[in-house]
Parts: structure tokens; C-alpha cells; sequence
């Protein structure tokens, strides 16, 4: 087996560790917790009053275009990475490739920012 | 690397963001972690903007007014302490003088002075509650414990005098209770102050001060707490009289109205004091003019003790209290701001009718006209700087 | 003996176990320490009692008093997304112990990753949605508001994050954190001081990525009860807790790594020590404990700010910084 | 045939693909939006578990982080907080559901098909020996650099694009108020 | 719908303190029927038909601070407490406490409504903060308000009967369980009257 592959099946095994941990304790837990259910422990928290209309509202849209903004901003960042290992290598050249690059997405913060997107009011 | 003309044309029309979303009713209480007692907010909110509040009251009210009717007068003070728990003692002030004016007792001077020294060591331990209650509010925690310690000192001395801590009923008609446990002999003796009064109160007082410069030191110019408060809950003067508005919040609006300094029925005119006044209105202000209206509080403490005269604790009052019929409205200044009692008698020996007017019914009156638009975050940073307390409201 | 730690499987176990350890340990220690730590912030003596000494069994009474806790799933809550939300923050927690090295070498280090930095990112990146999850699925207000605050502001600050490790990235030439803390002992200082901005930048996206005050308003007790959190009950309710202070252990611990030197002693960049492969964990777990401290002391010293400023603040200032961070940084390689 | 069945990476193939299947089979059919974004969750997880297997390490973790991070967690912000129909209940099928599964079933055929015949017997190479970040890096800025350049200029498009759509529309007289105010 | 308040015997018989220019200058302006000047207390009787008017007009000569609205129930036969000394005439006396925050002052000013379907102009339009006390007014007395944008009880349940201030309100919990109530671990020397107050002074 090749280094890489143990690297993911290692990878692999803490990601069900992670899993693992949750069902093991909530399992002991069980054995030890009671359970005395009545109707009043299920109902929804709304600060001692019956909750009024439903729990699931829709909300305002300004988180939606900061995930936007994030995904855009995320796939830049992602290429740039390699970038970043080889800059050496890549020298002037490489260095000017990426300045444009950021320099172009510059231009779309800088649109959110004037715009107003990220303000709330 | 951007032309200056391209990022101007990019920015000249502005873009509303804003998709079609449904407004939520949150309700806010009465079981929140902030609502100082139970007050109820129902709220609608688009995203985080509260578009309409509510206020719900009533799951405090106790008839104070009513059960008035049917208690002496004696009985009433023990009743009032519970308006507002956080300043107990202050409650007790305005319905006694009404109750003396209209009995037209002449309060002995020692007297007078123990209970000026008392409330405004009462003020100073509601106002540090709210020093640590309101940055606790805004999320920091350290403020609470550090103006809890203090406030810890300054109740010890309240309750070395009046055997209570939040509820002393210490007041009488015509002057005060002699200390708690004290005998016989030093009822005669005027020795009404328990041993060690005079250093316990000074030393409480250094420390209040210190503490008010830890306060303020940790958030006064902390940029997260400015951030946060200023600008934030704007009231102008106009609208805060309008309401009713008093007390620090009332100052915080830039109007130097405070009792303390225009009706006497305590001896505030022999002592020097100052009254912070605020500039905007804002949250921060209001958090501003109590910290410094602590400082002058614990000013005021260290003169008076000075000024404290021997003499009698009590002027001489008929064993059974039955007051002339009349009526008088009397005022003070309490930690909340103004509370007055409007005291009508009939000639018996309990009041015909007390209309009480507490501050915090009047400075919560104005809540829906202040969040509206406030987002709600924001909620708290206007709401805990009010610094009301639910009894006070719903009496 | 030494061929049965040179098998695989075995030493996969091995290292398993020993996180499947450590995450309560470090949760045990984080959080005794803030208690501590901030009772004497505080002016107070903190727990105390329990234990016998220094209150020292506090967390450890609390972990019992959850597990005797009923397991409460309100009857409005979309049952399976509930369940399924604390499991998601834990993976992401658990799996970011993977690329942390405790010492030079293989031994030390659960898996010396070609990509250690980017997988720790990608990796963290999951627990927003368990966040949401959590939010959603408790059909509440508060955590519905709780919830995309907390994905709002995690994803807001994902992204400096992002940005700030690619200059040290260019610095070391591999996103290998072992090879990080190598590409700093051979430079000969740590890379706080060329990267100074950069350290920054990932310390205060760090806190916000664990959700600690000053940006805590996904919780923000104060406002929206406990946030997200205001169904969880119980061991369940736990679990969000051990992936903050789990998250507290290992952010601190990438920081060490990517900024301060990691396991290597302080100074051993300078004068050329040659790091005896035990007394790494020691460097590091000292180098991750000034960073908790620092955390700790962040926290109960601010108030916490209002969501809007918070945005702003990664938008306007965290991200442009991060980017020209990255522009200056590349220059001066090129360049010198 | 026994080829087959002695390397266990085309085990892990197996399973991977049936999850992918699976997942993606929920995320059409739930009743759930919410269920199905996270259904999504497994598709995404499972295809960064095939790059991996292809040694693209890389590509894996990029789409963990841009997908399962970053876009998905877009999906979800975007049923919350719009007028979608939401709650347990809500039937999100319509008419065409036999036509859609014909364009389904007709599309899987067509890449299969094309698959088979590009790339029937060709044994992937490689497997287990990682493609390097770096060579990524060289290729990008090298053979892919119009490409790689191109891409911010799409990426600026769809921002401007996202702005503009989010936006709430106006009559002109509300729009006027507005630049009074 | 309004009645006329008779002069008050107080005010004519204590004139004894002589009114201050302030007060002259309100009474004056509000259109005061008699006013007086008592411990401090200066009350300004208005006919109630003018209440909205003597506000307003009260409000532009610098009486800015809004204090209190409330009532008196003046009632000869009292369900609970003590009765009045000397027969009252029976109807609801309706104060507005308003301040000028400038010149330090305090003007109440008063107004009589009958019994019988008790209804007043609201001054919220005045003063938006009177809409709670008015509320209270409304659900404690059951005086109705003209104008006022909501009269939703404040405190009491929305199914709530009676109007808890009145004086022919009993205290139900006080018929039920007489005070100070039969808890006291030690027994009182002498039971008191249902309805009457203890007589101890503990201040004494």
C-alpha cells in the first residue's frame, strides 16, 4: 500500500472516529439517563408562551449574498494555492498571472463594498 | 491598479439588496435572559430588523395600588420597598415625607441626613447593577463581577444600618427606625449608627470610586463597547418628555433635570454635587451618566457623613398614625429617576388613595417609539441601557 | 516490537486511541483553564470544592451531571437533521487532530499530509453545516436566527482565514504543516515575524470560526437565549461544547504551527538546535497554551459585537488585508 | 474478471458509487429541501472520496471546501431565506415527473455510453501515485493560463450577476424616493 | 356629557397659601375654574368637557414633561379600606401631572367626571407616553377614553371582570383569607376586623 493511500485511509478512520465518539457516548449515555417525557418538555422554546406561528421563517436575504461573495472569493483562494507552492519556480511571470487575477476579483469586492451590499440597513 | 473613474461610475447608483422575505414574530420574553424581570416583547422582525414591538406588561403586577387602600400606613412603607427591588430604600423616601407633610411633622435633622446618606448609597448600588448588567447585556462578563464586588461593600454598610439588604423598611413616619438590635440605651443615645459606621461607609465609598475608574477604564474606550452604544437608541430631548422620560436616561438626553437639586425633602442643597449630563442620547451616554452619577454619589456619602448632627431619630408622632385628610403629590429623585407618590387621605389610618408613579413605568412607555427600526442585536443595546426593572413597571 | 509499530493498521489504532483521548483531555483542560483563568480575571477563585483541590473535578462532575441528563428532541424538530448536527461539528473537530505535528518525523504527527494546511481548512469548513443544521432543525426562532448567524459569520470568516495561511504558504513553499514548521527552523525565525500581518488576520478568524466572544452572536445568550443551542439538551448539548474547546486546541495548535515555529523550541530557529524528537509536544503544547490563554483573555475582556459589524469588519478590512498580504508577500519572494 | 475482484480500491469504487447513487437519488425525491441540500452533502463527500481515489488530492479537498463549505452552504441560505416552500410536508412534484426521468435515464445513457466508447479498456494509470499541487500549478499557469485567466472574469460576472439578481425590484417612484433619501 | 365641578370647599376655604405668579400664570392659561397651592401640590381644577384644551394649552406655556395620568375614586360606601371621614360627592376625579423641566415647576391639573359613563378626551395626541397611564386608567377604573389609538388592558387578562380601583372593587383574596392572614406561627392577641387594619405601629 502506498503512503498515499494510508495517508486517506487515516483520514478516512478519524472521520469515523468522530462519528464513532458521538454514538458511543450518547449509547453509555442512554443507559444512564432517565426519561420521563411529558408533553411540555417537547414543545418548542419561545420564552414561556406558546410559540406563535412557525419556527421556520424565512430570513433576510443579506446572508445570501455573503455566501456569494464567499463562494467566489473561496474559488480564488483555491487558486491560488498552488500558485503559492510554485512561486519560485514560476518567478515574474507567475507573480504578474496572479496579481491581474486578484486584481480583477478586487474589482468585484470593491463593487459589493460601493454598492452597499454589505451594509445592513 | 483600479481607475479612479471606473470604481465612480461603479459606486453611483446604489444597490438595494433585498429579496421578498416574511416577517417573523419573535416573541422576546417572558422568560429571556434580559428582560430584567418579565416583560414580554412581541416582536415582528424581517430578517434582524424589528418593524413592530409590543410590549406585554402585567406578569408583575401586584395592586400596590389597591392594597394600599386597605393598609396603615406603616404597612405601606414595608409594601413599597418591592416596587423596585434594586433600590428599595429610595422607594420608601417619597411616600413618607407625603405621609409627614401632610401630618405636618418636622423630620429631626439627624434623621434627615442618615436617610439622604442611605439613598444615595441606594442609587449607588442600583447603578452599579446596571454597570455590570448592561455591558453583561452586550456580551462581557467581567464588568458584572467587578461592580458586583463593590456593590457587595456598599449593601453590607445598607444592611449593618437597616438589618436589610434589598428590602430595609427602615423608614418611619416623623424619622427612622433605630438600628437593627440596637438597645434601649442607645436608642436615648442616639447611638442609631452601628460601631465602625462612619470608617465602614468611607472605606465602602474609596472603593466604589476605584471600582468606577476600572469600569470605565475597561469600556469607556474599549471599541467594541463604542461601537455597540454609540449612536445606538438616539432619544431626543423632546420625545423623552414627552414620554415621561426621567432620571439618567432623562440627562442622558442633555436635560439637567434632576430632584436632588429642586424640591427639598432632603438635604441635598448642603451638600456639593454635580449632575452629569449627557450629549447625544444614545446608549453610551446613558451608561455614561450613571458612572458618573455613582462618583457623585459617593461624593455626596462622603460629605454627609460628615455632616450628620447628633439629635433624635424620631419626631414625636402619635402611636396610632392617622393621617389629615389632604393631598399632596411629593417627588425623588431614585435611581430610576422620578418617583412620586400622589397621596390622598381621608382622615384614616390609611391612605384613601396613593397614585404611585414610578420611573420605569414612564421611561418603558417609550419602548415601542424607540425600537422601532433596531435591529436585534441592537434590541439589548437600547433595552438594557434603559435600566428599568419589571416591578417597577407593573407595580 | 519495532516491526508491530512499523505495521500500519497498528499504529492506526494506536494514534485513534490516543485522540479519541485527547479530544477530552484537551476539552478537560481548555476548560478548567477558563474557568480559572477568567475567575481570577474576575476577581473571584472559580470552581473550587469539587475534587478536593483547586476545584479541580469540576468538568469532570459536569460531564456526569450531562450524561444523567434526559435526551430531549422537541416534537417540532426535523428529528434526523437534529440528530445528525452534533455529529458533523465533532467529525470536523476530530478530523483537524489528523494534520497537527507534535514532533519532527512520522511518529509524532497522525498523518504528515502532502496538503496538511488545505485539508485542515477544507475539513473545518464542514462544521458550518452542522451549525446549520442544528439551527434549522430545532424549528425555534432563536436557533433558526442563531444558526445563519453562526453560518453567516463562519463563512465570512473562512475566507481570511484562507488568505492569510497562503503567505505562509509562499514562505515555506509546501502546505505540508511538517514541512511548515521545517521551511521555519531552516529560515530561521518564526514566521510571526515576516507574516506578522498574516498572524493576525488568522488569530482573530480563528475566534470567530470557534463562535468566542467577541463573536459570539451566534450564541449571544443575551439576545437569542443560547442560539442555535437553545434545544440541544444533554449529551448533546455537550458534544457542541467539546468541539468548541476541541476547536480552541487545535486552531491554536495550526497557529503555533503556521506562525510561531511549532514544535520546535523557541529559539531553536536561531541557533540551530537540533530538536530531540520528545521534547516537541512539550514546545508546542506550551506554544498552543499562550495562545489559549490569549483566547481566554479575549473573551472575558470584550463584549461582543453586533453581526453587521461583524461582516463589515471581515469584508471590509480582514479580506483586502489578507489579499494584499498575499501580493506583498509574493513580491518580496520574487524579488529578494 | 478476478482482476476485478482482487484490488480493493475497486471495492471502495463500488461503494462509493452506490452512495453517490443513492444520495443523489434522495436529493431528487425528497419531500425535504432541506433534506435533499444535504442529501447533496453526500454526493459531494462521496465524488471528493473518488478524486481521491484517482490520487487527485487536491481536487478532492477544493471540493470539500468550495462545495460542501462554501457553495452548499449557499444552497442553504438560499431555501432559508426565500419564499421556497419549505416544512415536512410540502409536495414539491409536479406533472413532468415521467418526462424528467426519461431526460434522466436518456442523459446517464448518453455519458455512459460516451465513456464506453472513449475510454472502455483504458486502465487508468497512476492510481495510488498523487498528482502534486505543484504540477497542478504548472499546468494552470502554463498550458491552462488563458483559461485560468478567463476564470476571474467569470467569477466577477457571477458576483455582479449575484448582486443584481438579489435585488429587490423597485416601481421607478420608490426608486426616486430612495436617491431623494 | 361633561358635568360642572362645583368651587371645591378646599380650595376656597385653605386659600391660605397664596398662590405663586407660576401657578397664577397656568391657571390663567389653562382656563382654571379655582386653583390652590397646598405643601407644595399646585392643583388646577379644569372642566372636563376642556381637558383636551386646558392640556394642550398647559403643554405650550413650557409644561413639556409628561408625569402621570391617573384617577380618585371619590366614593362614600367603600367595599374595602377605610371610609371617608366627611361625606365626598360621588364621582371620578381625573389628574395629568405635567412639568416644566426649565422653570421647576409642577402643575396638576384636575378634572371631575361622573360616575355614570365616565368618558374624557385622550391627550395622547399631547403626549404619546399618557397612552399607557391612560390604558391603566381605563382598565382600573373603567374611565373611557376619546381618541385614544388603543385601550388594550396593560396589565390585567383580557377576560379580567370588574375594575380592580374602583372603591366598590372588593379584594377577594381579603374575604377569602383575613389579614394578616392565619400563618403567623404565633397568634395574634386579638383577632382584628376582617376588613381593618392592624393598629400596632412598630415604627413608635
Amino acid at each position: 500500500m502506498t503512503e498515499y493511500f494510508q495517508d486517506y485511509i487515516t483520514v478516512g478512520a478519524f472521520i469515523g472516529l468522530g462519528a464513532v465518539l458521538v454514538l458511543a457516548m450518547l449509547g453509555v449515555a442512554s443507559l444512564l439517563r432517565p426519561s420521563n417525557p411529558t408533553k411540555a418538555k417537547y414543545l418548542t422554546y419561545e420564552c414561556g408562551v406558546d410559540p406563535v406561528g412557525d419556527g421556520w421563517a424565512q430570513s433576510h436575504v443579506r446572508y445570501y449574498i455573503f455566501g456569494l461573495l464567499f463562494v467566489i472569493f473561496d474559488v480564488e483562494a483555491v487558486f491560488i494555492f498552488p500558485w503559492a507552492i510554485k512561486l519560485e519556480e514560476l518567478g515574474m511571470f507567475g507573480l504578474v498571472e496572479m496579481v491581474v487575477f486578484i486584481a480583477i476579483l478586487t474589482v468585484g469586492l470593491v463593487y459589493a463594498i460601493r454598492k452597499g451590499v454589505l451594509k445592513w440597513e | 491598479m483600479l481607475d479612479a473613474q471606473a470604481m465612480a461610475q461603479i459606486s453611483e447608483t446604489s444597490v438595494a439588496v433585498e429579496l421578498e422575505t416574511s416577517d417573523m414574530t419573535l416573541n422576546i420574553g417572558p422568560q429571556h435572559p434580559s428582560t430584567h424581570g418579565v416583560l414580554r416583547l412581541v416582536a415582528k422582525v424581517d430578517g434582524e430588523v424589528i418593524t413592530d414591538v409590543r410590549p406585554i406588561l402585567g406578569y408583575m403586577h401586584r395592586g400596590y395600588e389597591k392594597i394600599s387602600e386597605v393598609r396603615t400606613y406603616p404597612q405601606v412603607i414595608a409594601l413599597i420597598n418591592r416596587i423596585d427591588w434594586t433600590s428599595g430604600y429610595a422607594n420608601e423616601i417619597p411616600f413618607v415625607v407625603a405621609a409627614e407633610r401632610l401630618m405636618g411633622i418636622e423630620v429631626p435633622e439627624r434623621a434627615q441626613w442618615i436617610r439622604l446618606i442611605l439613598t444615595e448609597m441606594t442609587r449607588i448600588s442600583a447603578h452599579l447593577l446596571f454597570m455590570g448588567s448592561f455591558p453583561l447585556e452586550l456580551g462581557a462578563t467581567t464588568p458584572l463581577m467587578f461592580a458586583l464586588r463593590d456593590r457587595e461593600r456598599v449593601l453590607d454598610v445598607l444592611e449593618s444600618v437597616t438589618g436589610g439588604r434589598f428590602h430595609p423598611n427602615f423608614n418611619r413616619i416623623g424619622g427612622i427606625k433605630p438600628a437593627a438590635g440596637a438597645g434601649k440605651e442607645q436608642k436615648k443615645l442616639t447611638q442609631d449608627l452601628p460601631a465602625g459606621f462612619f470608617t465602614e461607609t468611607e472605606a465602602a465609598m474609596d472603593g466604589v470610586i476605584a471600582s468606577t475608574d476600572q469600569l470605565e477604564k475597561l469600556l469607556r474606550k474599549n471599541e467594541i463597547f463604542v461601537a455597540r452604544t454609540k449612536g445606538i437608541g438616539v432619544l431626543p430631548p423632546e420625545v423623552a418628555l414627552s414620554y415621561g422620560v426621567t432620571g439618567p436616561n432623562l440627562r442622558a438626553s442633555g436635560v439637567p433635570y434632576d430632584l436632588r437639586n429642586e424640591t427639598d425633602y432632603l438635604p441635598y442643597d448642603q451638600v456639593d454635587f454635580e449632575i452629569p449630563v449627557g450629549t447625544e442620547g444614545d446608549s453610551f451616554d446613558r451608561w455614561w451618566v450613571r458612572l458618573a452619577e455613582i462618583r457623585q454619589s459617593a461624593n455626596i456619602v462622603k460629605q454627609a457623613i460628615q455632616k450628620v448632627p447628633s439629635g433624635p431619630l424620631q419626631a414625636k408622632v402619635p402611636k396610632i398614625i392617622k393621617v389629615p385628610k389632604g393631598e399632596t403629590y411629593v417627588r425623588a429623585e431614585v435611581p430610576k429617576g422620578v418617583m412620586g407618590y400622589y397621596l390622598v387621605s381621608e382622615g384614616g389610618q390609611g391612605p384613601y388613595r396613593v397614585k404611585i408613579r414610578t420611573a420605569s413605568f414612564s421611561n418603558l412607555s417609550m419602548l415601542p417609539w424607540i425600537l422601532e427600526g433596531v435591529i436585534v442585536p441592537d434590541l439589548l443595546a437600547v433595552m438594557g441601557s434603559l435600566d428599568f426593572v419589571l416591578g417597577d413597571v407593573d407595580r | 516490537m519495532e516491526s508491530l509499530l512499523e505495521n500500519f493498521w497498528i499504529v492506526l489504532v494506536l494514534k485513534l486511541l490516543t485522540v479519541a483521548l485527547l479530544v477530552p483531555v484537551a476539552g478537560l483542560i481548555i476548560g478548567y483553564a477558563e474557568l480559572k483563568i477568567s475567575a481570577h480575571m474576575q476577581a473571584r477563585v472559580g470552581p473550587y470544592f469539587a475534587g478536593g483541590r483547586y476545584g479541580w473535578a469540576q468538568l469532570i462532575a459536569d460531564g456526569v451531571k450531562f450524561f444523567q441528563k434526559e435526551d430531549i428532541i422537541p416534537a417540532e424538530a426535523d428529528r434526523p437533521v437534529f440528530k445528525y448536527a452534533p455529529i458533523l461539528v465533532l467529525i470536523s473537530a476530530v478530523s483537524l487532530f489528523v494534520v497537527i505535528p507534535f514532533g519532527p518525523g512520522d511518529a509524532l504527527v497522525v498523518r504528515n499530509l502532502d496538503l496538511g494546511i488545505f485539508f485542515a481548512l477544507a475539513i473545518s469548513s464542514v462544521g458550518t453545516i452542522g451549525v446549520l443544521m442544528a439551527g434549522w432543525s430545532s424549528a425555534n426562532k432563536y436557533s433558526l436566527i442563531g444558526g445563519l448567524r453562526a453560518a453567516g459569520q463562519l463563512i465570512a470568516y473562512e475566507l481570511p482565514m484562507v488568505l492569510s495561511v497562503i503567505g505562509v504558504v509562499i514562505l515555506a513553499e509546501t502546505m505540508s504543516l511538517n514541512g511548515i514548521v521545517e521551511a521555519q527552523i531552516e529560515w530561521g525565525m518564526p514566521f510571526v515575524i515576516p507574516q506578522a500581518v498574516a498572524f493576525v488576520v488568522f488569530f482573530i478568524a480563528a475566534l470567530a470560526e470557534m463562535s468566542r466572544i467577541p463573536f459570539d452572536m451566534p450564541i449571544a445568550e443575551s439576545e437569542l437565549t443560547t442560539g442555535y443551542l437553545t434545544e440541544y439538551t444533554g449529551f448533546r448539548f455537550l458534544f457542541f461544547f467539546l468541539g468548541e474547546f476541541a476547536n480552541m486546541f487545535t486552531f491554536a495548535a495550526i497557529a503555533a504551527t503556521l506562525f510561531l515555529g511549532g514544535y520546535a523550541p523557541a529559539g531553536a530557529e536561531v541557533f540551530g538546535i537540533t530538536i530531540p524528537g520528545l521534547t516537541g509536544p512539550i514546545w508546542l503544547s506550551l506554544k498552543i497554551g499562550v495562545l489559549v490563554f490569549v483566547m481566554i483573555w479575549t473573551r472575558w475582556t470584550w463584549p461582543r459585537l453586533r453581526e453587521d459589524q461583524l461582516q463589515t469588519f471581515a469584508w471590509k478590512w480582514l479580506v483586502p488585508i489578507g489579499l494584499a498580504n498575499i501580493v506583498v508577500t509574493a513580491v518580496m519572494k520574487v524579488l529578494f | 474478471m478476478a482482476d476485478w475482484i482482487s484490488l480493493p480500491v475497486n471495492w471502495v469504487f463500488l461503494v462509493l458509487a452506490l452512495v453517490i447513487a443513492f444520495a443523489g437519488v434522495k436529493v431528487v425525491t425528497s419531500r425535504n429541501l432541506i433534506h435533499a441540500a444535504l442529501s447533496l452533502v453526500g454526493v459531494l463527500a462521496s465524488t471528493a472520496a473518488l478524486f481521491l481515489l484517482l490520487s487527485a488530492e487536491f481536487v478532492a479537498w477544493v471540493l470539500v471546501l468550495v462545495y460542501v463549505g462554501a457553495v452548499l452552504v449557499l444552497f442553504l441560505f438560499g431555501i432559508m431565506i426565500t419564499r421556497a416552500p419549505m416544512g415536512r410536508e410540502v409536495s414539491l412534484d409536479n406533472e413532468r415527473r415521467g418526462l424528467a426521468a426519461i431526460t434522466a435515464l436518456a442523459t446517464f445513457a448518453l455519458l455512459a455510453g460516451t465513456s464506453w466508447v472513449a475510454f472502455g479498456d483504458v486502465e487508468i494509470e497512476g492510481v495510488g501515485d498523487p498528482i502534486t499541487t505543484g504540477d497542478l500549478a504548472d499546468s494552470l499557469l502554463g498550458r491552462y493560463l488563458i483559461p485560468f485567466e478567463i476564470v476571474s472574469f467569470v467569477l466577477l460576472a457571477a458576483l455582479i450577476g449575484g448582486i443584481a439578481l438579489a435585488r429587490k425590484d423597485r416601481s421607478p417612484a420608490e426608486e426616486a424616493e430612495r436617491t431623494d433619501a | 356629557m361633561s358635568t360642572n365641578p362645583p368651587e371645591t370647599e378646599e380650595a376656597s376655604e385653605d386659600a391660605a397659601t397664596p398662590l405663586s405668579a407660576y401657578v397664577e400664570r397656568i391657571a390663567a392659561a389653562v382656563g382654571a375654574t379655582s386653583a390652590s397651592q397646598e405643601l407644595d401640590t399646585a392643583k388646577l381644577r379644569v372642566e372636563s368637557s376642556d381637558w383636551y384644551g386646558a392640556v394642550e394649552a398647559a403643554r405650550a406655556e413650557g409644561l413639556t414633561m409628561f408625569e402621570f395620568i391617573s384617577a380618585i375614586d371619590w366614593a362614600n360606601d367603600v367595599a374595602v379600606g377605610d371610609e371617608p371621614e366627611d361625606e365626598v360627592e360621588e364621582r371620578y376625579e381625573m389628574l395629568c401631572a405635567l412639568t416644566d423641566v426649565d422653570q421647576r415647576q409642577t402643575i396638576i391639573l384636575s378634572t371631575d367626571l361622573p360616575k355614570e359613563g365616565a368618558t374624557i378626551a385622550s391627550v395622547e395626541p399631547l403626549f404619546p407616553g399618557a397612552q399607557w397611564h391612560e390604558r391603566e386608567s381605563h382598565e382600573m377604573f373603567g374611565i373611557a377614553f376619546d381618541g385614544i389609538s388603543s385601550d388594550a388592558n396593560l396589565y390585567l387578562p383580557d377576560e379580567f371582570e370588574g375594575y380592580p380601583l374602583r372603591k366598590s372593587f372588593a379584594l377577594l383574596s381579603r374575604e377569602v383569607k383575613p389579614w394578616p392572614g392565619d400563618v403567623d406561627v404565633e397568634d395574634m392577641p386579638e383577632k382584628p376586623a376582617p376588613t381593618g387594619p392592624s393598629t400596632e405601629n412598630p415604627g413608635a
